[in-house]
């Protein structure tokens, strides 16, 4: 009846233009992108090898170096100070599990990656969060964009970070930042705003400054929430592990990989299962976090 | 004819893949009347539905990356290999064309040089250089580790890295060409990125049979490190089958076992198309194929079905 | 129809409006919105009128109270004193400083010295122990831990919470948030302190137990307060001025015992239907104007003489001035007669009960009960002013 | 100092089981599997056509079928009758972009495949969600599935899924399911928990029976928590769709892959700004309708 | 000490126990238990005590209120009488059967014909609208709509909600809401109500308001009622019994009467502290024997000689039933002596004002203020039992 509006041309013309963007950040922007390699690098590499038991650096004594019986006694302590004795004992035997099944050298190489990506994404998103909680027009632009970097298949945007940064974990950081900072920009905005606004009024009519405001009531009122939203960054960037292992950052997704490769379903599952226990443990510790403080309040 | 069996090629995302499923789409619908399906996939997936017959015809095998799995559904009765597709796709070493000159490279040992290492630092290990190695789990990336070590390179002057999949390998090569910049890696052709940029390929010793049985036994026992190490062997590239296509359709099984399109035609098929911007119709490089190489796909039919073909080809 | 505010008024507000919404200053250059009522004004534009030409002011120590039901505007115009609500147009001056012309510093600086905040859900700090409760409007003043520690502490006391001050609200009952509350607002020692349906969340016992402590406190600290409640009894108790506002208006002000007597509506006499008058009238409005006096100058026979006359068995005796001196009854006044007195003034009963013009009748009922005689009312200066009867009490109680 | 309790032959040992395992249920569970294959195609094969203006059948007349025109006109309607005027306009807008970029066709395939796996998921989740929120044992079991289920690499148990249903949609179905269906049965649990306790007596004060009590009112009342479990099952859907490509089910996924295979970056994020085109449409619309009542009610 | 009930008795509660907790029954064999405070309970097992030992009886037709502070266990009691709580241990007689002992069955038809529930927070059902919520309890017996709806529309006409019945509940401001609640109740015409602080959400004005109406309402009803308040003024308007609850037992019950005058410990003294006493006191409790009465058959110079020696101007005549015939005063007796009557009898005044012994003093406090003379006392028969003066009106509000 009526054609359809198709018009291909368009859509190619678009795309050799974002092709041609793409080049010309990767030629004209690669002092900049190797200095954020660096930096990321800096901060990923030593932890990794901190939580490998490998002397930070050659030529430093071994003993500088964290061995996996400390590496689990400190992770099971953190666990039962936070989070009480069953999720203390749940991360004994998760990482007992893994050591024996062979993959904690691939977990700690993921757990370096996790917590890098998470610490970037909270240094980020935190303040975009912030922002967005007292500015509505913040919030209505950043809703789509956020919703995009949810949903835009990561694959999309691995191929120019190679590009960008070569393989290896700086790609990988990206990308896992990339899709797991959305949930805690969310959380961040909507705890902030779910703040007892009685509470708030009382510190404004009280005389607080808007950055008291914020340090000495939003932030810690909020903080449950917050600890829900680098709950759920953290298990987003669980998710981009074997994503992160194709493009070079190794860990337990190079089990997966692997696995799948040679078409031994059990193989990638037991990779796959380790993800999935890590998930568990760092789930389970981060909620008590935000919870522990949350039963107290309400 | 509505009645003739749809054939699904197995579309696992590379450029000779995708102008040899073009040629054969062509040849098969226009020639024989079947209707075609090409099936984006990965290896894997493709290894789980080619012996099940959930695909019928992978063009390029590139068996000795799946060995094992090659062996054993032969074995088992479930593939068949239809043989060459073309001669041979060369595997090998390389660097940016411009890098080689820069450096003086020419050999494997080259690569040793500080000055070239210095280049190819890994951001990771500054101390060393950075190899990108073939996708994770195919046995090339375990091949190249073998060999590499026989060369010295590894673990004191490289470390290597590997990606997971074909697109992020080619994204690590194509990313430090745009940028002007070294990189040192493995990769085959005929493919879009070796069409796309200058690259030296690293001289080595060359293949023999008793040099690549020590570097097998490497590849499959890590701890073992092979006494000598050459280049890669030349292979023709496969055409697997699943092994019910005989029954489904013999006239394309026949067909396709007789298909070779030659290893120097599809290398200028590919440069053409990157020439010419086809933008992902590959219908038209299965055009100039055919219209430049009738000599050669006349061979694969009887006459009656190359007449049909030659009257699509005349519509185009 | 600005006043000049008088030396001891402390905060006076004149035509202050709010609209809340968008566009509410440019609407309220249009004529007919100042009429409009609030269904239409929301219906038409999408604002909601919280407040319309309120005008009051509150003296230096009074307990202003302001009273009405849900959504009448209560907490707009209390919010609106120390600007957490910002008005749409008007004035409000404390203490002669227009303070809706403060800029942010000024006005964070006056929330700061002069005015404290009360609300009903405490509005603690629910990361914060008690005394870092307190001492938070001290804290973002930037004093140091020990020192606003050490007033916390003190006031804490004051208001009976001193074992308390490393508890967590949620470990306080709602009577000891409220406190804590309250505490609060005391600690930066304001002029004034905004109260917001304080106890409203209290339980019944707890909330009587509350008022009272603020009675006690207020005679210690006096500080000038705005309080919110819709409580009529708590209204009475506590305050010296009463508003009602209905959709945004006060629609009367004035003393319990003018809004009880004289309700200007229909809405406001339903609202004081169930006070119970004797609390909020004086003596002076019951009492009488005796049928006859004696002066002290006057002989007892002349007061026999006036008492069988009027037909009265007890009188009161008076000065020239009109200072009252006592009373007679008719057989003391025959006794004097017999005896021969020269004045009536030797004969009567100087002890005889008397009170102020300005006593709640509520608080002479037990000495009216007691007594089978009229009882004498005086100003301050001992005038006799007039007498009330046990009926009349009577009368006064059944009218409510 | 102490050793690494690393017991490779365990892992080994494992995973060949479970390979073992795999192969006997892909051996002998086939009838059954081929009748869930035919029963997922059976819904889903008629709707893409639907969708994509092809007669439903061979041999019927072309007006039984779905002109694109029509397909955009009924959407715009629906998101204008439940999401009003605003989200009307955005859908038309977001429909002409696919449909001029060439994308139409695509995204009615992934359309189809995400319609047919939430509406699998939600025959399977909300009773499971039900379940969950009666039984507290039911919940504290499931929790530790559906955590494994989330941050399960879905490559894992592609493979498997092939070997069981053959290449295709319906393996493609089947991981959306299992990786979309956790945010639905948490929501629907927590809908159901969260309903006012006063309500659920007041409905129990008058007689309600157990089942009277779940469908006249904490079904109806968890409606918008329900509601926000769909919206985030479809959108964890939508994450699969170039998954959902890799297996053979063809949609904007393709256009991703193609895009990647050939660096050719603005391609590849063309594709992807389809999926999140897509994404942004659904997510508005469905979650209006969960609002709607909502904001309404409270 | 189980009670047989009596044939009018609707609702007898025997020793309720309610622990919150997993393991209240076996608990409440642990002799302990039954005399630790909740504190010591609570921190032993973890279990919390909400009744302790409850027991009372309602009897048709009678509004049974109950009061208490927060967590005394108000709710629970009330919420065990329907069984939407487990009692531990006791028992439940409902028309005199056990309905802890029901099935699950009997229990759905018994809370579906014999009793309704109104909540604090109106419980009502958001997505359904007005009539259908009142319609609920019908529709869940499976009564056809156009059935049921005629009914609800009936109810809601009863409780003047007529032209709301297709609103939905966010529509309606609290005090309808709440009607909704009561006409949801009504539509099951059950012989019993529970309301669980029907009103405590409502502004005061419109608070009273819904209680007058369900004065009225039970006035056409008459449902056996159990309230729950923990307002003090609502309690006596509304209830013929009053419970006070602390902790979960009941320590006191009675008429309001009853309480006030003789509350049980301090806490019940503190909870009625605040309460006017002549509305809870009847004029029984306040009058006095005359000094002096005069038999209707006493010759008028008889009674002037009584009333000479005992000093009284006023004084009334009975007849030797006791019946009170009239009152004379000094006057009327003086001129019925000159007039020379033969009895009494035919000066009195017939007319003289009377009130019943069971009248609330807070009733005749305007007769009694109009009337300079004591007013008589009588019971249902007429027979003089007392008088009352202003004197002794007055003494019993000023000791309040
Ligand atoms: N932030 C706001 N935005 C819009 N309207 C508001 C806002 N705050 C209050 N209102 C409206 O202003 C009117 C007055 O509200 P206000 O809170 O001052 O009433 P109130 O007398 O304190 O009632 P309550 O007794 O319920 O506390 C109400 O109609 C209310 O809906
Ligand atoms: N489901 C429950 N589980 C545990 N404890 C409960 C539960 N319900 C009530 N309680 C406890 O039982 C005690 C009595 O509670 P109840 O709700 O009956 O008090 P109430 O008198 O109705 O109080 P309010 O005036 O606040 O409604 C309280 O200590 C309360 O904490
Ligand atoms: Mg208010
Ligand atoms: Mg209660």
């Amino acid at each position: 009846m009526f054609d359809f509006p198709k018009n291909l041309e368009i859509g190619y013309q678009l795309s050799r233009l974002m092709d041609g963007w793409v080049d010309w950040v990767v030629i004209n922007f690669d002092p900049l992108f190797r200095a954020i390699n660096a930096g990321v690098l800096a901060l990923l590499v030593p932890l990794e090898k901190f939580l490998m038991g490998e002397p930070l650096s050659y030529g430093w004594p071994q003993w500088l170096s964290m061995p996996w019986w400390l590496v689990i006694g400190v992770t099971v302590y953190i666990a039962w100070r936070t989070a009480g004795r069953n999720i203390a004992i749940l991360t004994t035997v998760l990482f007992l599990l893994l050591a024996i099944l062979g993959l904690f050298d691939f977990a700690m190489q993921t757990l370096a990656i996790t917590f890098t990506a998470t610490l970037i994404a909270i240094a980020i998103g935190l303040p975009i969060g912030i922002f967005g909680a007292k500015s509505d027009k913040m919030d209505a632009i950043s809703r789509p964009i956020l919703d995009a970097m949810q949903t835009m298949p990561s694959f999309v945007y691995l191929v120019p970070a190679i590009m960008l940064f070569g393989l290896g974990k700086t790609p990988a950081v990206m990308a896992t930042v990339i899709y797991a900072i959305p949930p805690l920009i969310r959380l961040t905005n909507l705890g902030i705003r779910q703040v007892d606004k009685e509470v708030v009024e009382a510190a404004i009519a009280f005389g607080s400054t808007s950055r008291q405001l914020l340090t000495k009531v939003q932030l810690p009122m909020a903080k449950p929430t917050i600890m829900a939203g680098i709950n759920q960054c953290i298990m987003m960037a669980l998710a981009m592990v074997v994503i992160c292992s194709m493009i070079g950052a190794k860990g337990l997704g190079i089990e997966v990989m692997n696995g799948i490769a040679r078409l031994e379903v059990g193989r990638g599952f037991l990779g796959g299962l380790g993800i999935v226990m890590m998930a568990i443990m760092i789930d389970r510790i981060t909620q008590s976090v935000g919870k522990s403080r949350e039963s107290k309040v309400t | 004819e509505a009645a003739k069996p749809t054939i699904k090629f197995a579309d696992q995302q590379f450029e000779s893949q995708w102008i040899n499923n073009a040629i054969a789409k062509f040849v098969i619908e226009n020639g024989y009347g079947n209707p075609v399906e090409t099936i984006e996939t990965t290896t894997p997936i493709m290894q789980a539905s080619l012996t099940k017959g959930d695909m019928h015809v992978n063009m390029e095998m590139w068996e000795q990356n799946i060995i094992e799995w090659h062996d054993e559904s032969i074995a088992a009765g479930t593939l068949e290999n239809l043989g060459a597709t073309y001669e041979g796709g060369p595997q090998f070493f390389m660097v940016p064309q411009a890098f080689a000159d820069e450096h003086g490279i020419k050999t494997i040992d080259d690569m040793k040089k500080p000055a070239v290492k210095k280049a190819l630092a890994d951001p990771e290990d500054k101390a060393k250089g950075l190899f990108m190695n073939c996708v994770i789990g195919w046995q090339c990336a375990e091949i190249n580790r073998a060999k590499l070590v026989t060369y010295g390179l590894v673990p004191d002057h490289y470390n290597i890295i590997s990606p997971g999949s074909s697109g992020a390998m080619e994204a690590a090569l194509a990313g430090p060409q745009k940028k002007g910049q070294g990189v040192f890696g493995y990769y085959w052709a005929p493919t879009a990125i070796m069409g796309m940029y200058d690259w030296y390929v690293i001289e080595e010793p060359a293949y023999n049979k008793p040099c690549w049985d020590e570097v097998g036994k490497s590849r499959d026992d890590k701890t073992y490190i092979a006494k000598e190490a050459c280049a890669y062997e030349t292979l023709p590239i496969n055409k697997g089958v699943w092994s019910g296509l005989k029954d489904l359709d013999s006239d394309i099984y026949t067909l396709l076992s007789k298909m070779n399109v030659g290893l120097q035609p599809i290398n200028k098929t590919a440069a053409w198309a990157v020439d010419n911007e086809i933008a992902g119709e590959w219908e038209k490089a299965a055009v100039y194929y055919l219209k430049n190489n009738e000599n050669i796909w006349t061979t694969w039919m009887p006459d009656a079905n190359a007449k049909k073909v030659k009257d699509a080809l005349a519509a185009k | 129809m600005a006043v000049e505010s008088a030396p001891d008024i402390r905060i006076s507000v004149r035509n202050l409006w709010k609209l809340f919404g968008n566009n509410d200053k440019a609407l309220l250059q249009e004529d007919w919105v100042k009429t409009a009522s609030k269904a239409e004004i929301q219906e038409k534009t999408g604002h909601v009128i919280a407040m319309r030409e309120v005008s009051f002011e509150v003296a230096v120590g009074k307990v202003f109270v302001v009273m009405g039901l849900s959504g009448s505007g209560k907490s707009t115009l209390v919010r609106a004193l120390n600007r957490l609500v910002e008005p749409s147009d008007g004035i409000i001056e404390i203490d002669g400083e227009d303070i809706l012309q403060y800029d942010n510093e000024q006005i964070i600086a006056f929330r700061r010295k002069k005015i404290g905040m009360v609300f009903q859900h405490y509005g603690l700090l629910p990361h914060k122990n008690v005394i870092d409760n307190v001492a938070y409007g001290l804290e973002v003043q930037g004093m140091e831990q020990l020192e606003r520690h050490k007033i916390a502490s003190e006031i804490l006391d004051k208001v009976g919470l001193s074992s308390w001050e490393y508890s967590y609200p949620y470990q306080l009952s709602g009577g000891m948030q409220q406190r804590v509350g309250i505490a609060r607002a005391l600690a930066l020692d304001p002029e004034i302190m905004l109260m917001d349906e304080p106890f409203s969340g209290l339980d019944p016992l707890i909330r009587r137990e509350m008022q009272d402590e603020l009675i006690t406190l207020q005679a210690q600290v006096q500080k000038t307060i705005v309080f919110i409640t819709h409580d009529l009894d708590e209204a009475l108790k506590l305050g010296d001025h009463i508003a009602i506002m209905r959709d945004g208006a006060i629609i009367q002000q004035g003393t319990a015992e003018e809004i009880v007597t004289k309700p200007a509506d229909g809405y406001v006499k339903e609202f004081v239907r169930d006070i119970s008058k004797t609390k909020v009238l004086k003596v002076g409005s019951i009492m009488k104007k005796p049928k006859a006096t004696i002066q002290e100058s006057q002989s007892p026979a002349e007061a026999l003489q006036i008492m069988k006359s009027e037909g009265l068995d007890y009188t009161f005796v008076v000065a020239e001035t009109g200072e009252l001196l006592g009373a007679l009854n008719l057989a003391q006044v025959e006794s004097a007669v017999e005896k021969g007195f020269e004045t009536s003034n030797r004969a009567i009963n100087k002890s005889c009960p008397r009170v102020l013009k300005y006593t709640l009748i509520d608080d002479v009922i037990p000495l009216v009960a007691k007594q089978n005689t009229p009882v004498a009312v005086v100003n301050d200066h001992g005038i006799l002013l007039g007498e009330i009867e046990q009926s009349s009490v009577l009368s006064s109680i059944a009218s409510s």
